[in-house]
């Protein structure tokens, strides 16, 4: 063989990696009392997220990760694994228990848990940005599409009329909902529609990171991966930084590169997603993807 | 306080009878209608909430050194400036006043003795509306 | 009786004790301080109904002495009956003078009108505010109404304008017309009619704002800056009578009602009529 | 000045009042005595002051008086006279436990210590419209009074000999469910001072006080609606409680005196009094025992007490999820809801003038658009 | 002085635990140690089953080796381990200085061909304009016609994909190129183009490791074969020395 | 005793000057002759706005606390919990920042400081605009109160929050400045 080199031989070059624009650490929500020994009497060994001990929910525990600029991350499991646990921490709609989440503004890095509701939710206007499952969450179903992109744009100060009509047909045209029925109330659309609107809204300032919360679920086939299709260009568009939640290994290979998979409220894997799906470790994952592949 | 009023006002009238009384009172805040908010503590959590004002008349006045105060129940301004006399002259020593203490206990006796009658005539009339079971061993 | 000769029985007409009114006057001061800001009171309960301008009364109440000289309007009439009802009031308790005539008065309450003309900076207009609220209609939870207050996080108001433009062509709020004080708050500027709205804006008068049954208390200083909520392309809009003039002076620079179903106008404001009639005569 | 009363509102609004008061005043009965009112509409007196939040008896019955037995109106009376008047002192905490009764029922037992006393009720009485003459009637009520008198005093004392006496301050249920380890235990350590809703106005959320206050001085009918309506309204939300007590009695307010600084009894008022045991079913809460909502109100008004307990802890369990508390707090108010109610009656037509002046712009932008 | 090689492969180890089967243990390859320097051709050959497609993607970094290193130059002098990286390094560097042309075209729904070509084209650092040319470029040297390039590319027919993936794997000249049958539907005439476009990749300096299933195009292109059997590395051979007993097994 | 109880006529002139004061922000408002005669107008504020509901302190007056609580009723706590907090000179820096400023929720729970000053004539020119006042609107403070004012601009830079003022000269010259008066050196 043509092995001459020696061990630790090569110069090792430094790689420039983009620099994180979301970073978790440690984050855990607990529903219920709770201490060390509550903690460890859940998780994948114990075969639950359930405390034996107290009754207490450990939904999410110990979940740290980065996301950068133009990047999407994963989160997969199955219903009740924590994953949209983690989802809701960092959207504010769901307190943690504990842990951090640091987002890079324009105006510096921000710990988000540490912020005050009112500075919390402002993030949610320009800075981060959620597509629920259920587009009557994200959406208000009694006001037109061009409306709840309004919202948005009105709580960034856009005050000039003929402009916010411009920029919601834009959003609307982008995201592929007919611009003649941008006036019509919103309830009336087609589950993919909303879907869209709801898009088209959270795109609205041009937010650097945008949660996605099982964006396709309950979506029929041919009109989820119309929605999967529009997600994947507009990441790569507008270089967001993305966490997708998802069951559904079809999503979760199109749309992201890496992927924690949960498990009773734990992270099992932590992997590129091309990884997970070839050569997954953890019995779950290598139990999920092999339900996927049947 | 508790006095029924027009015993308080005859009392007082009597006080007034007395000049050295008359001579050594000042009457430092009028009788006047006012409020009493009513605390009450629940037995749930043991906190305390308001349950709503009662209608009282109050008066103060001054004998002597001597501070008498009254808050009595409704608008009764007579009632109240005899009770906020009542007041001052049960505290003062005088040998003068004697008689009216006197007078003052008797009729804080008979309050008590006519409220307590009060109460067990009402007793007596719901008494038998008490269901009564069949004694088990 | 001697008890009655030390008893100084004095039927007082005072329909607010002393401490209620530091109450609201306290509540007035912040509510100056802090323009726009809807400041809870614990509003009393006065000899008129509550929405009969029970807020309104006890703000003047409390302001006013028996030197001042007031006037009270409903619908911009001196004499509507709950005007009438109200100055009895105000009067009898305080020893305060009366007018009709706004030059004249220190202190003016008003149900839904500001007087045509009159108010200087010796002036207070007293507001009666039947819904205190400009929010209500986007909003319905309480918690959320206080904290979009708070953040001054009024984008669902401009939805709301938003969609009422879209679907209808113009805006359609009526009377009362949401506006922004000193640039912070959004209020409810009573139903008074859209008429009446850039009066309110940098005047040289005090307007206090009285809700009695939601017990809030806000003030627009004078010198302040009140602007209606409207799109930067979308012009503010007054009532338009379409060229008309009133029937009985004349005019056609003041606010006109009209009959129904006839082609007659008056001014809403009785004195100013009266006087554009005898300037005329 | 300058003041000219061009029309006759100030006329007319006298003679409205000159005509209430002389058909009032000159009705052919005669004249309606306090003391009847008392006597005789004592559950009306007793609504009227709980609504007003002012227990002052003689003046209620004045204000029905007047207000010819509207009782929202009476409540207004005594509400609007309350604001004239200065609030000299506040209480000492009076403690629930020391109401003597002289009603009190167990529904959740048969047999309780100090037994069930049913007091002056009709709930157990055949609801026959009483149509005798009013001969009869007074006949009738001078045998019973002539009776009265002449009770043999060893009947009395045989009901007392009987098992356990009753007590006047028999000691709750709630209490014995404590022993058993039944209920949650939510006594608080510390002892915060209560919200006052006549000084501040309550707004959700709000310290549980404030509730309890808004509730005890609500509408009666509107407490019982609201209870109502959150069983089989749309939002139906609200569980059917076991009673745990029902008491009416009277219960002693004492005031500090300035000078000994003793507790005076300046007043006695009656108060009904309610428990309603609550099953837990929540996930996040303890299934293996009961919680206790509490209602007091002025007066003899078992209805309000009982809808103000179901409604105390419903808002506990309800924790700000639904809009419960700011409907309790903000839609109860007799004189809030009637008085704005009676506002539609005042002269609208500058906001209706505004109106119809939209309506036209609306049809202009239209047509506009269609052309 | 000897040339830095651009691969170097050492001890590398890959095992599979099957956690569903009893939590069995199946060895895919076992201390591979080779290395490759620029514009160098190495073919794998070996039976099915040998572990010769395990060993790319090892190398990829889709399968996570056991042990072992992979040093890949990616500066001159200038090397990172990939078995050691971060993820976010690997993603950095896959798009950038590997290409990687599989067997088959992964269906990417409602994507025309040019735009997957662009793409990869962006990921190796190339502005939008560049990459859209060299995309145009790519597909034309792969022979794919004008009028496919924005018709979906799951609607085209399997050898149209098995080019746009080579264009795709091509269009920038990688560091290291890692194919996998990446002529095995594709017909005389365009495995022509393709075979000539490897060579052409190789001789400008692009580093091949690849399988290929038939001699001929080992033998034009590979400038060294290794044999696999069973996971372990037993020989090396130049393509010449490839007899057909060989080259069938390789299939 | 200095001081007495106002009556309720006087309480409503006293009260008038404040709301006059605080609605035009720097315009020199007189409080009643007849009352800042008979009683040093510093305490007529206090005597004219608080009562048993209230609460307040004047750290640097012990006598004249003692002489407002059992007037008003009104009860004495620290300066952090007072609603109306008086100063019979320019207080200092950390008194200023200490005192409450209410919350976004309820702004209208920050302090209203009442700040004696010699007179409204001083070195130190300021520049005032906002609600209320007038153009070209200003205030002249002593180098003592100067310190005092940039405490305030301090306490009102977050509003709603902040702090209500009023200056009381020795002669019963009010001046007020609500929290929404922007003062700057001229």
């Amino acid at each position: 063989m043509t092995t001459e080199v020696e061990y630790g031989r090569y110069p090792v070059a430094r790689l420039a990696v983009p620099e994180w624009m979301l970073k978790v650490e440690r984050l855990g929500r607990v529903y219920g009392p709770f201490d060390d020994a509550v903690i460890a009497s859940t998780g994948p060994e114990v075969g639950s997220s359930k405390s034996a001990l107290n009754g207490a929910v450990v939904a999410a525990w110990d979940v740290s990760f980065e996301v950068a600029a133009g990047e999407a991350l994963g989160l997969v499991g199955e219903s009740g694994s924590g994953k949209t646990t983690v989802l809701r921490c960092l959207a504010g709609d769901v307190a943690p228990s504990r842990g951090e989440a640091r987002l890079r503004t324009a105006a510096g890095d921000v710990s988000m848990f540490e912020l005050d509701p009112s500075a919390r939710r402002r993030l949610r206007i320009d800075t981060l940005a959620v597509v629920y499952q259920d587009p009557a969450e994200g959406l208000k179903l009694n006001i037109s599409a061009g409306g709840n992109i309004a919202e948005p744009l009105t709580a960034a100060g856009w005050r000039n009329f003929g402009n916010i009509r411009n920029r919601a047909s834009e959003l609307l045209t982008r995201t592929e909902v007919p611009i003649n029925r941008m006036d019509d109330l919103v309830r009336g659309f087609s589950g993919g529609m909303k879907q869209r609107v709801q898009i088209a809204k959270a795109l609205a300032n041009s937010p650097s990171v945008v949660l996605f919360d099982e964006p396709t679920t309950g979506l029929d086939a041919s009109v989820a991966a119309g929605v999967l299709d529009l997600i994947r260009s507009l990441l790569e568009e507008h270089r967001i930084a993305a966490i997708v939640v998802s069951h559904d290994f079809a999503v979760i290979e199109m749309l992201t590169s890496r992927c924690l998979v949960m498990q009773h409220g734990r992270v099992v894997e932590n992997a590129l997603t091309d990884q997970l799906l070839e050569d997954p470790h953890h019995p779950y994952t290598q139990r999920l993807v092999a339900a996927a592949r049947s | 306080m508790r006095s029924r009023p027009e015993r308080l006002v005859e009392l007082g009238e009597r006080c007034l009878t007395s000049e050295t009384l008359r001579s050594s009172l000042v009457v430092t805040q009028p009788p006047a209608c006012g409020t009493v908010m009513v605390q009450v503590r629940e037995p749930v959590r043991r906190e305390r909430f308001y349950l709503g004002e009662i209608l009282v008349t109050r008066c103060e006045v001054r004998l002597d050194a001597e501070r008498g105060w009254a808050m009595i129940d409704g608008d009764e301004p007579r009632a109240a400036l005899a009770a906020a006399l009542c007041d001052a002259v049960s505290r003062t020593t005088a040998e003068e006043y004697e008689p009216l203490r006197l007078a003052i206990d008797e009729l804080c006796r008979e309050t008590r003795e006519h409220l307590a009658a009060q109460e067990q005539r009402r007793w007596d009339q719901i008494a038998d509306t008490r269901v009564k079971f069949e004694e088990f061993e | 009786m001697l008890l009655d000769d030390l008893i100084n029985p004095t039927q007082s007409d005072e329909l607010l004790d002393e401490f209620a009114k530091r109450e609201i006057r306290r509540a007035m001061l912040a509510a100056v301080a802090i323009p726009g800001y809807q400041v809870p009171f614990g509003s009393r309960e006065m000899p008129v109904a509550r929405g009969w301008g029970s807020g309104g009364l006890q703000i003047t109440l409390a302001v006013v002495h028996d030197d001042d000289v007031v006037k009270v309007i409903d619908q911009g009439d001196d004499d509507g009956v709950n005007a009438v009802n109200l100055r009895r009031l105000v009067t009898t308790s305080t020893g305060a003078d009366q007018t009709s005539v706004a030059a004249e008065a220190s202190v003016i309450q008003s149900r839904h009108r500001i007087p045509e003309d009159g108010l200087d900076e010796e002036s207070i207009l007293v507001l009666q505010v039947p819904v205190p609220e400009p929010l209500r209609g986007v909003e319905r939870d309480m918690r959320e109404l206080a904290r979009m207050h708070a953040e001054a996080d009024y984008s669902r108001m401009w939805v709301s304008l938003y969609e009422d433009k879209v679907r209808n062509g113009v805006i359609t709020q009526t009377t009362g017309y949401p506006c922004l004080v000193n640039e912070r708050y959004v209020v409810a500027t009573t139903p008074i009619p859209r008429w009446d709205i850039p009066r309110l804006h940098e005047s040289p008068f005090l307007t206090l704002f009285g809700a009695g049954r939601e017990k809030r208390i806000y003030a627009i200083p004078p010198r302040t800056k009140v602007e209606p909520l409207t799109f930067d392309d979308v012009p503010f809009e007054v009532e338009d009578a379409d060229g008309a003039s009133c029937a009985m002076c004349k005019s056609s620079d003041a606010f006109l009602v009209s009959l129904p179903n006839s082609d007659v106008w008056m001014c809403s404001d009785t004195d100013w009529c009266r006087r554009t009639r005898e300037a005329n005569a | 000045m300058g003041y000219v009363s061009a029309r006759g509102g100030l006329d007319a609004i006298r003679a409205a009042e000159r005509l209430v008061r002389r058909l009032r005043l000159t009705s052919e009965s005669s004249w309606l005595e306090e003391d009847q009112i008392l006597e005789k509409l004592r559950l009306l007196v007793d609504r009227v002051m709980g609504e007003a939040g002012l227990w002052a008896p003689r003046l209620a019955a004045k204000a029905l008086r007047q207000s010819e037995g509207d009782a929202t109106e009476a409540v207004h009376l005594l509400r609007a006279y309350r604001s004239t008047l200065p609030r000299f002192a506040y209480s000492e905490p009076a403690d629930a436990d020391d109401v003597s009764v002289e009603r009190r029922i167990v529904p959740a037992f048969q047999r309780v210590p100090g037994s069930q006393l049913l007091g002056r009720s009709v709930d157990y009485t055949a609801r026959f419209l009483e149509r005798q003459s009013d001969d009869l009637a007074r006949e009738e009520a001078e045998k019973l009074r002539s009776e009265a008198s002449g009770t043999p005093d060893d009947e009395r004392s045989e009901a007392h000999a009987d098992g356990d006496t009753p007590q006047r301050s028999p000691q709750r249920l709630l209490e014995m469910l404590r022993e058993m380890d039944l209920v949650v235990d939510r006594r608080r350590a510390d002892d915060p001072e209560p919200f006052d809703i006549t000084r501040t106005p309550a707004r959700p959320p709000a310290a549980r006080s404030a509730l309890l206050s808004s509730m005890t001085r609500a509408d009666t009918g509107a407490l019982v609606n609201q209870w109502y309506r959150n069983i089989l309204g749309p939002d139906g939300y609200l569980h059917e409680v076991t009673l745990g007590e029902v008491r009416h009695g009277a219960i002693d307010v004492e005031v500090r005196h300035p000078v000994t600084g003793l507790p005076v009894c300046v007043s006695s008022v009656r108060v009904t009094e309610v428990e309603a045991i609550e099953d837990l079913e929540g996930v996040d809460e303890d299934r293996t025992k009961f919680d206790v909502g509490y209602g007091l109100c002025f007066g003899h008004n078992e209805r309000k007490a009982i809808a103000m307990a179901n409604l105390d802890i419903a808002c506990h369990r309800d924790a700000g999820r639904t809009q419960l508390e700011q409907s309790l707090l903000l839609t109860t108010d007799a004189l809030d809801s009637a008085g704005f109610l009676e506002h539609l009656k005042l002269p609208h037509y500058v906001t209706f003038r505004s109106m119809i002046e939209r309506k036209f712009a609306m049809r202009k932008a239209r047509n506009r658009d269609a052309s | 002085m000897r040339r830095e090689p651009v691969l170097d492969v050492r001890r590398l180890h890959k095992s599979f635990v099957l956690h569903a089967v009893s939590d069995r243990t199946v060895v895919a390859f076992a201390d591979i140690n080779f290395t490759l320097t620029a514009g160098e051709h190495v073919a794998l050959a070996g039976m099915s089953g040998a572990g010769k497609s395990s060993l790319l993607k090892s190398i990829y970094r889709t399968y996570r080796p056991d042990s072992g290193e992979v040093w890949l130059q990616i500066h001159a002098g200038e090397y990172v381990d990939m078995c050691s990286l971060s993820d976010a390094e690997i993603a950095a560097i896959r798009g950038h200085e590997i290409g990687y042309v599989s067997q088959f075209l992964r269906s990417e729904p409602r994507r025309g061909a040019l735009e997957i070509v662009t793409r990869s084209a962006r990921q190796r650092g190339m502005t939008d304009h560049d990459a859209r040319e060299a995309a145009a470029a790519a597909l034309q040297r792969v022979g794919i016609e004008e009028r496919l390039w924005d018709v979906y590319a799951s609607v085209l027919s399997g050898g149209e994909k098995q080019r746009v993936n080579l264009a795709a794997g091509t269009v920038h000249p990688p560091r290291l190129l890692l194919l996998d049958e990446p002529l095995s539907a594709l017909d005389p005439e365009n495995r022509e183009r393709a075979l000539a476009l490897i060579a052409s990749l190789t001789h400008r300096g692009v580093a091949v490791v690849s399988i290929f299933h038939d001699l001929e195009a080992i033998q034009r292109l590979a400038s060294r074969v290794l044999v696999l059997e069973k996971g372990r590395l037993v020989a090396e051979r130049s393509p010449d020395e490839l007899d057909s007993r060989l080259a069938s097994a390789a299939r | 005793m200095t001081l007495s109880a106002l009556s309720s006529r006087d309480s409503t002139l006293v009260f008038r000057s404040l709301l006059t004061s605080l609605s035009s922000p720097g315009e020199k408002v007189p409080m009643p002759t007849h009352l800042c005669e008979t009683m040093p107008p510093r305490a007529l504020p206090l005597l004219a706005l608080t009562d048993i509901e209230t609460t307040f302190c004047a750290p640097d007056d012990p006598d004249l606390e003692a002489e407002v609580a059992e007037l008003t009723g009104s009860r004495v706590v620290s300066v952090a919990d007072a609603n109306f907090v008086l100063c019979s000179t320019p207080p200092p820096h950390e008194l200023v920042l200490h005192v409450g400023r209410g919350t976004p929720l309820h702004p209208e729970l920050g302090c209203r400081l009442i700040v004696c000053t010699e007179s409204h004539e001083g070195d130190v020119a300021m520049r005032l605009t906002g609600p209320g006042t007038r153009p070209n609107a200003n205030l002249s403070v002593s180098a003592s109160a100067d310190e005092f004012i940039a405490a305030r601009n301090i306490a009102v830079a977050h509003p709603p929050s902040g702090i209500d003022c009023w200056l009381v000269s020795a002669n019963g010259v009010v001046v007020g400045l609500p929290r929404t008066t922007l003062v700057e050196k001229r």
